[in-house]
């Protein structure tokens, strides 16, 4: 059971991983809003998955943390990556 | 099976380190830094520290990632696209030294003593006087409490730094820019929803950090980025940081801590020495009162200096 | 017991994990954020649902089973309102053809 | 190999890493950013100490650990200081990159 559980974090992990560098290759803000959305589902999962497998202590915790922390991170990308709301503060001259 | 696991994952944090300095727009760097925060947390895991997994997935990448997004953000229209790079001569002198720096450290990390010094069992030890059963919210509240009592005044400081830099017709007034967010929008929505859940997780992670992992530093930040997330949508606007309970706030935490520290002095054995009958509920309470202050604080520095007058303009 | 319970482990986590194999493959083949949006918001939440329904019978206690199904919900919540904020943004960059 | 030492070569790495991006990148925003990959690998050297003195039935040395939760709370209140400080910069109208390339060399190139 330990072996597949880690095999099966690795494995999501490894998707996460290919996505993340396509997602940050490419052009444009509304990809890169994407990195913070495909971590708090796979990096939760995998880390749900290694916890179990190792047992460790308070890997649901984190977990939780983590996919709380992760949408909040997602939606101050969309809250600041909208030019409109930008103020006129910063005008050199 | 769990070494290549943590190969790989070593292999994605430093892709990723080196994807958020070399990328040309700031705004990319952020994204990828706060990617790379959230993978840390998972290797703090792997390195059987939850307790720092949780303070990294809730500083490093939330609150850290958001205020490096707004600065990015704000600064993006006076970013030219082109940077005057150093010359080729210091750089390369730049990355001899950061080499040698990296070779000097990896050696230690190859050679480091056999067997691993410890305190563990001197932690173990002492846990039991303070009625704790998480050796490191032990260390943090009775063993080095002098540390993190330092570390809150720290905080006050860095408090007292960001709000000196407000214009002075400004002081008093409302940190940040006001935010645009439609009442009804989705986002205000989803803001409803989740922050009576965020609140009643950060509160849990407060409170089981006396036994399991957990604690006062990872708990008050989750409460303090449902306070920003209100703030994002618009639920609640930032606080005019004239307001004396605002004040209080913040310094509620150092000031009880200081204060049995005090106690300490007087009825026992030296500076926060805690009586061993009521050390669980002091701690407790400090506990608490170090909750709010982190909230507050964390939320604050991430605010900004006031922007805005009090009335809100 | 136990046998039947880690079989459904393995059946769900493993279905679970194509789902994300399958999100991948969208993201890396889909041509514009749009479509990609929907292969990693749609896929990956069907994976971590049929993972967090595979690790259920490997919890400790129900405390630990009840975190595990927030930890969906909250993945769940949050993925949906974040596509919807990432699809505008996407459509204010890149106008759909 | 172990998971420490794989952990312990990454935070060796970030150090460096960072080190290079603090010292080279022109922009400030860049320069903070590189300081908190600095500030993390140090904290994950913290935490394989932390976890080669595994003991006394605990999953790591506590006390490192607690350290490195104190470092993680002073850094964000230093990266909130200096960021502000940046802002308040571009707020006045200073510069918000440091472009110094030595007078030798041409600035048109």
């Amino acid at each position: 059971m330990t072996t597949f559980l880690l095999i099966a974090a690795l494995g999501v992990l490894a998707a996460v991983a290919l996505s993340l560098a396509r997602v940050f290759t490419g052009h444009g803000d509304a990809k890169r809003l994407m990195a913070a959305q495909l971590l708090g589902t796979g990096g939760v999962t995998a880390l749900l998955l290694f916890g179990t497998a190792t047992d460790a202590g308070g890997a649901v915790d984190v977990a939780l943390v983590l996919a709380l922390l992760a949408a909040f991170a997602a939606i101050a990308f969309v809250k600041k990556g909208t030019a409109h709301e930008l103020p006129p503060a910063a005008e050199p001259d | 099976m769990a070494l290549v696991l943590d190969a790989g994952m070593a292999l994605c944090l430093l892709a990723l380190a080196l994807f958020a300095l070399t990328a040309r727009a700031s705004y990319s760097a952020v994204a990828g830094f706060v990617a790379y925060g959230l993978l840390v947390a998972l290797a703090w895991v792997r390195l059987a520290a939850a307790d720092v997994a949780l303070t990294e997935a809730a500083i490093g990448s939330g609150l850290t990632g958001a205020l490096l997004l707004g600065a990015a953000a704000r600064l993006r229209a006076s970013e030219s696209t082109t940077v005057a790079w150093p010359s080729a001569a210091r750089r390369a002198a730049a990355a001899l030294l950061s080499t040698l720096v990296a070779l000097g450290l990896a050696a230690v990390v190859l050679w480091l003593p056999q067997p691993a010094p410890t305190l563990a069992h001197e932690a173990a030890a002492g846990l039991p006087s303070t009625g704790l059963g998480n050796p490191v919210t032990g260390v943090l509240m009775a063993f080095r409490g002098v540390d993190t009592f330092l570390e809150k005044v720290v905080l006050v400081l860095a408090m007292v730094g960001v709000w000196s830099l407000a214009a002075d017709e400004r002081w008093g007034g409302r940190p940040g820019l006001r935010h645009e967010a439609d009442p009804n929008g989705v986002l205000a929505f989803f803001a409803r929803l989740v922050i009576p859940l965020g609140l009643v997780i950060g509160l849990y992670v407060f409170w089981v950090g006396a036994d399991h992992p957990g604690g006062a530093f990872a708990g008050g930040t989750v409460v303090a980025s449902m306070w920003l997330l209100a703030m994002m949508t618009r639920l609640a606007d930032t606080p005019p940081i004239e307001r004396r309970a605002l004040r209080l706030a913040l310094v509620v935490g150092p000031a009880l801590f200081l204060l049995v520290g005090l106690a300490g002095l007087a009825f026992g054995g030296g500076f926060l020495a805690y009586p061993e009958a009521y050390a669980k509920p002091i701690i407790l309470a400090i506990e608490v009162a170090m909750t709010l202050t982190v909230a507050v604080t964390m939320a604050l520095l991430l605010a900004g200096p006031p922007l805005r007058s009090a009335d809100g303009q | 017991m136990r046998g039947l319970l880690d079989l459904w482990t393995y059946a769900a986590v493993c279905a679970g994990l194509f789902f994300f194999i399958a999100g991948t493959v969208g993201i890396l083949r889909l041509p514009d954020t749009l479509t990609r949006l929907h292969a990693l918001t749609k896929a990956d939440n069907l994976g971590v649902g049929l993972v967090v329904l595979g690790l259920l019978p490997q919890t400790a206690d129900a405390l630990a089973a009840l975190k595990l199904v927030a930890i969906w919900a909250m993945v769940l919540l949050s993925s949906a309102t974040v596509s919807q904020l990432i699809g505008r943004a996407a459509r204010a960059e890149e106008p759909p053809r | 190999m172990t998971t420490t030492t794989i952990y312990g070569l990454l935070g060796a790495l970030l150090v460096g890493v960072g080190l290079y991006g603090l010292i080279v990148h022109p922009r400030p925003l860049r320069k903070i950013l590189s300081f908190n990959v600095l500030g993390s690998g140090v904290f994950l050297l913290f935490g394989v100490v932390a976890r080669r003195g595994a003991a006394a039935g605990f999953g790591g040395d506590p006390i490192p650990q607690a350290f490195v939760i104190t470092g993680m709370v002073v850094a964000f209140a230093a990266t909130a200081l200096a960021v502000a400080l940046l802002l308040r910069l571009a707020e006045v109208g200073g510069a918000t990159e440091l472009d110094e390339p030595p007078p030798a060399e041409d600035r048109a190139a």
